[in-house]
């Protein structure tokens, strides 16, 4: 097995849920109904506990690799830890990493926007993730699966909150629907690159401790469409994906969520918090 | 029955400790004193998140990010709770809100200071936190039944809260330099201002008196400040830190430490609007508030929408 | 002469026209109008110049000082340049110290709001910071007075610039009336704090190389009512004045500023640029 | 004057390099091609802000700060010389604005592609504002006089531009691992989409024909390119970096390099509208117009009460 890949694959499985989590958070406290404040802010760390989960994994599994394998992966290692002398960790991997280390989707890391679009995000994402932790249950890696299978409960529970939002929205008042139209418009776009499998996901499929994302589109788009029609919202027609962020290339809006979440470990690193 | 009467069965199970429950006849004056009280803590829970929010993304560890989420997701949940209290009083969430964002209804002053290091997480916990529970321990036993039942699901909380927040200056008197002196200069901020948390001296103090009779309120201002004042000034030396108060010292004779002279000026200006964030306060949460209005309302009508169509399929 | 006292005092002036040239260039390529964009972005370009002078004056004077007068100063330096091993230098003052240790007033960290906010902001510091440099030009110090010499020209047409704006805007549409108003009664509260002397200021009035700045106030306040008067605005009654900025104790804004900011100077210490 | 006779003294004044000026006769297509490219120019040079504005915030030293700042300063500039050049074939800013910010107008591609570094900055200067030179040099002696006098001040500051880009990047190259990484890395990002600024091959151009006879343009999109790769292949060893195309090398019969096939279908994609940041420079440009609506208004109506005031003053 590569472990080189599944490095990296873990990776970009933590990044999702930590960037998106980090977006959610900037909701609490700002919700527009004190309930859905709580539930938004729910998401959040729920999805910021599994990206520690993953992380801690990952850092697991480095601090076990050969000089070799620990070679490897060096183009995804924080800089600054290189001086730490100590094993890696997760805060590491979460906290000091560059922008052009970061693998996540391009849809988790714009900005909240309003309602709308931090609900269709979520229900585009959650509907993907549900579909890929399911499959990740039968993972040949055991760490994986377990992980996978902590977290589909809570997933579960983001998709029935958003598809449920997604519907409200877009069978509310003209309004509503006039905005989560808009939203859908600037976020159609990000969905593809879900689906478009990079060398490292092609490779933990075939080894069987990933999931074939591609083989994932059809029952996506199945309940994306039971949801539209009951939101009264239609699939657009444009096929045109966004791609990069699973490459490190990303929107400009990642390097600025990273400086404020780096800050303090940038400003002192290797400090006990 | 006359009102002498009903006043009479009132404050007799008031007396003997028995709960006021929501059906039960109360004077007019107590419900409004009650509501006062409740909403005000409603809303300082509330506003409450804005200062401890402001560090959320920039929590130094992921661990800790999910420590302060989930304290500022609870106090969310207290505002809620206290809501509930409040409205079976006969006040309705919405029109407390209003109150709120019209600055016609207080919530603490405390929240009108800024968070300026990631020290001031720990320092809130700790002293601010500290100085609520002081202040809310004795409403568990308060005389109306839903805020007392409030308090005690609140008052939990908040003293695991209080444990977090110490927790969170140890590690930090523990790290290096920097992190030291940001516990010292966060509890420098802060001290002063959880003094006044407890609110005037008793010779001012507006409610009081009546709050006495009625069980609202168990001990005065100036008793809790006192063993607020005694507990942390134990506590701050297993920080290895001090209180900025050169007057502090241990009253041998009282049995309790004796503290400087609160600075009423100041307190009275951040109570009247000129704190340093009333303003930023207020407008975080009215626009929370009005951005969130399509969203109440796309809410509502999907909500009759579906029990339409649902009467029509019964039909 | 107190060293400390000066080192201090040069800061603060610094870090007026650098927080004040940073807030003020988030306006480039977003202004109203290509020509006012252009405007704008002159003014900070002149701040910016100028904290950099103050800066590299301040460096100078810590490179000079004897070893226990560079112990006095140890709070306000930054504390990554103490492993660098090499002198001091401007950036390493403008972008490596921490919140705490920025003296600037408050008015200059707030956001930049809408223009009306952006414009009155400017007018209220232009106005003081023309008394200032004005007498800073008589400094016993020759490189402040040096400084102020070649920064009032600057300074006059900030001052001339935006005193044309609140008149524009408070003599404008309905709109701009209200958008004005709204923006004074933001600000008023921290225009106090820029005749309040504290300690490094005190002593600097006193030893002759700093401004009284508790006697520019009603020069300051004569200048606002001319230009009031003819923007239709009153000066509001209320005295209470925000404070703490002189000392380090700022509003919740700069810290996102500063992260912002110091991004890369945080990441890459001691990198050249 | 018939229409043909018009057409041979204006014609013969182009082959004679006389240069054509707004009140001179002017096929009506001439003038609306001169508007369309005018005006397109002009946008990209507004739109081409935004991209650099992006690391304003975040320059690592104050003095880089300051360049940055003057540097996108210098492109507003150059937008406004050259909405004013196109104003004196009659048509508004105000106009022209509208068109960009419907979508109607187009601005160059390049810019919708995001700046992910500091690195990103050099390598525009060097490589984005090199290729715009190669294209402007030429412009500077176009037929119609206020477009050519607006590209030789447009010229002389966008070369002062590119050199400053390239000494970024020649700082960088020098510096720490990080640093040289994140050079070659710009270079990987912005080589390509630099190419595509010449626009399709020759064989594909729509435009190009008529404007070599009207002396609008004076060199093929191809030819032009060639130009910028043969001159860029060699800068690039300066830097000790490379360019991120297999195929290219020096071709010693064509004394030109040769280099790789362009990706024609990213090319639309981003022209038509699904670059990485279409949307967010369209929307970023919106926003800044119709948040500043109510300044445009007030200085209207100040400059009127004014302009009443002394008009009433004289009377």
């Amino acid at each position: 097995m590569s472990t080189r890949q599944l490095f990296a694959y873990v990776l970009q499985l933590a990044d999702n849920a930590l960037i998106l989590g980090q977006r959610n958070a900037e909701w609490c406290g700002h919700g527009p109904v004190l309930e859905q404040d709580i539930a938004i802010t729910n998401i959040s760390l729920d999805l910021i506990g599994q990206a520690r989960y993953l992380y801690q994994y990952a850092a697991t599994l480095y601090n076990g690799f050969s000089v070799e394998e620990q070679h490897a992966v060096n183009a995804l290692l924080p800089r600054p830890w290189k001086a730490f002398n100590r094993e890696l960790q997760e805060d590491d991997l979460g906290m000091l990493r560059e922008e052009r280390q970061f693998l996540n989707l391009l849809i988790t890391e714009l900005p909240k926007g309003d309602w709308a679009q931090t609900t269709l995000r979520q229900f585009f994402f959650s509907a993907f993730q549900y579909l890929q932790y399911t499959q990740l249950q039968n993972s040949t890696d055991e760490q994986l699966a377990a992980i996978a299978e902590k977290s589909l409960k809570e997933v579960a529970y983001h998709l029935r909150w958003s598809s449920e939002w997604v519907i409200r929205l877009g069978d509310g008042t003209e309004e509503s629907n006039r905005r989560i139209t808009a939203a859908l418009e600037e976020l159609w776009m990000f969905t593809g690159e879900m689906f478009a499998p990079v060398a490292f996901e092609t490779q933990a499929a075939q080894e069987g401790y990933g999931v074939d994302v591609a083989s994932l589109k059809e029952s996506w788009l199945n309940r994306v469409t039971t949801v539209f029609e009951e939101a009264t919202l239609s699939i657009p027609k444009s096929t045109w994906a966004q791609s990069g962020g699973k490459e490190g290339k990303h929107t400009e809006h990642l390097g600025y969520l990273l400086t404020e979440m780096q800050y303090l470990q940038r400003t002192y690193p290797n400090a006990v918090w | 029955m006359s009102v002498q009467e009903l006043e009479k069965i009132f404050q007799d199970k008031i007396d003997n400790e028995i709960r006021i429950e929501p059906k039960d006849w109360m004077p007019e004056k107590y419900r409004q004193n009650l509501i006062r009280q409740i909403s005000q803590h409603a809303h300082s829970e509330i506003v409450g998140m804005l200062p401890e929010g402001n560090w959320i993304s920039r929590a130094p560890s992921l661990k800790r990010k999910l420590i302060l989420i989930a304290k500022v997701q609870d106090e969310a949940g207290h505002g809620l709770y206290l809501y509930s209290a409040a409205e079976t009083l006969g006040i309705s969430r919405d029109e407390m809100t209003e109150q709120l964002l019209s600055g016609k209804a207080k919530y603490s002053s405390i929240f009108n200071y800024p968070t300026l290091t990631w020290a001031d997480m720990g320092a809130i916990g700790w002293l601010v936190d500290g100085a609520a529970i002081m202040n809310q321990v004795p409403l568990c036993r308060t005389s109306y039944g839903p805020y007392s039942r409030a308090m005690i699901r609140v008052c939990k909380e908040e003293s695991f809260h209080q444990r977090q927040g110490f927790e969170t200056l140890l590690v930090l008197s523990r790290g290096n330099e920097e992190q030291r002196a940001m516990v010292q200069d966060a509890i420098d901020r802060w001290w002063w201002p959880s003094l006044m948390m407890f609110g005037p001296h008793d010779s001012e103090s507006q409610h009081s008196e009546q709050s006495m009779k009625w069980k609202i309120k168990r001990f005065s201002n100036d008793e809790l400040r006192q063993r607020f004042v005694d507990m942390i000034a134990e506590q701050v030396k297993l920080l290895g830190m001090t209180l900025p108060d050169p007057d502090l010292k241990w009253n041998e004779e009282h049995k309790h430490y004796d503290f400087g002279t609160i600075n009423w000026e100041e307190f009275w200006n951040v109570v009247s609007g000129n704190g340093p964030c009333n303003k930023q306060r207020l407008e975080a949460r009215n626009k929370a508030w009005s951005e969130g209005a399509w969203v109440r309302e796309a809410a509502v009508a999907h909500a009759e929408k579906r029990a339409a169509r649902k009467k029509q399929v019964a039909a």
